[in-house]
């Protein structure tokens, strides 16, 4: 289990090369990358992404520990970043391996539903227009029922 | 205690955190006392529905005994991933 | 829409990083890597992968289309090998990117739910104990109901 | 027209490609008149649930007429991914 809050930009394809040559055991690794997206109006600036330290850690891991219990995963990781992202940057990762394609991708749509409304994160966007928190959304909220 | 606030709570409240004194047996009786403090936590803490909170790192309801917990944190809904 | 079969390995993380700086405008990249797995007993000394040439990439498009056409996707993108391939070897890979994580999930169960039995792909093992056509699967064959 | 085998019908056949010249309407027509010829085709035809066919490189049910069709394919159910 690899869960890792941090500022700095990372390698999205170096971690998952990594990733897969540790678990090729394994004969299914699934990830989700995501990607700080402009609005419709193409007006964002930035979006500044602010956390709890420590509970991020704590809940994220909590969530992986529970994805690897549920599904049968040889493991999986989690990136997430905070701080301030220009549109088209990398906010987060999820990658899982496992023997199954089934298992790999349910536990990684799980890990985001749960990232997408319980790990303690906050986004900011910051437009040419002002500032706006994002709020948070009913169908993040409604898609935990599914688990 | 350490209370602990972020997103537009921070924002609203003014500070992102603090040490309080309290005797409030729960959460909620520490939002009652908070808000009581000044207009700007009134403000914040106008409506729970869109407030949740932390009790030493764990999100739990706001009729939890606040025990012996070392830090209390406030947000909005969380906008992970 | 890139669709690729080839007998050459690939660099699953330089394709992924190339396809997500391609579609940085959506917030969503999902994917997917088979790797070649090892069998319970540790046996397999190699993997062949045969296919049919032509139909291989017609059949892979077109389900790639159906895709496309089906969910919110921004592009999808397929590499699937042939020839002889040890374990711990790359199979293939499919990405797909969209504007939610929910379309970028479900079209890439989608495509690999496809290319498990209809793409023109056959596997033979070949073990300590002697070579092997791999049988379809009737939990794959089932997995297309979902669609 | 070109008649492809695959997988373990090729093996058993011993071959991946031949012309063949045929006066069969459908697929399952031209796999009657290839069993007749040969043991060796008759055992890889013998039973037709484990086997697909492809014309002009499209899956297509047994009773699908030739009609101008330049590629007909036999093969096991197919195992990508």
């Amino acid at each position: 289990m690899y869960v890792k809050i941090q500022e700095a930009a990372f390698d999205v394809g170096a971690q998952i090369n990594a990733f897969s040559q540790r678990h090729s055991k394994m004969g299914a690794i699934a990830t989700f990358t995501g990607i700080v997206r402009d609005n419709d109006d193409e007006t964002l600036k930035a979006m500044e992404i602010e956390h709890y330290p420590g509970m991020a850690e704590k809940a994220i891991s909590e969530i992986v520990q529970s994805a690897v219990e549920r599904w049968s995963l040889g493991d999986a990781l989690v990136i997430h970043r905070f701080g301030t992202l220009a549109p088209g940057e990398i906010i987060m990762m999820v990658a899982t391996a496992a023997v199954h394609r089934k298992d790999a991708f349910e536990a990684a749509e799980f890990l985001m539903d749960y990232l997408k409304s319980r790990a303690p994160f906050w986004k900011k966007e910051i437009t040419k227009e002002g500032v706006t928190w994002v709020p948070s959304k009913q169908n993040d909220e409604d898609a935990l029922d599914r688990w | 205690m350490k209370v602990l606030y972020f997103a537009w709570l921070r924002e609203r409240i003014g500070l992102s955190a603090e040490d309080v004194e309290t005797s409030a047996e729960t959460i909620k009786e520490l939002v009652h006392e908070l808000s009581s403090r000044a207009p700007r936590y009134e403000a914040a803490f106008s409506d729970l529905s869109a407030v949740r909170c932390a009790l030493d790192q764990n999100l739990v309801p706001f009729d939890t005994p606040l025990g012996d917990a070392r830090e209390v944190a406030f947000f909005p809904p969380m906008t992970g991933g």
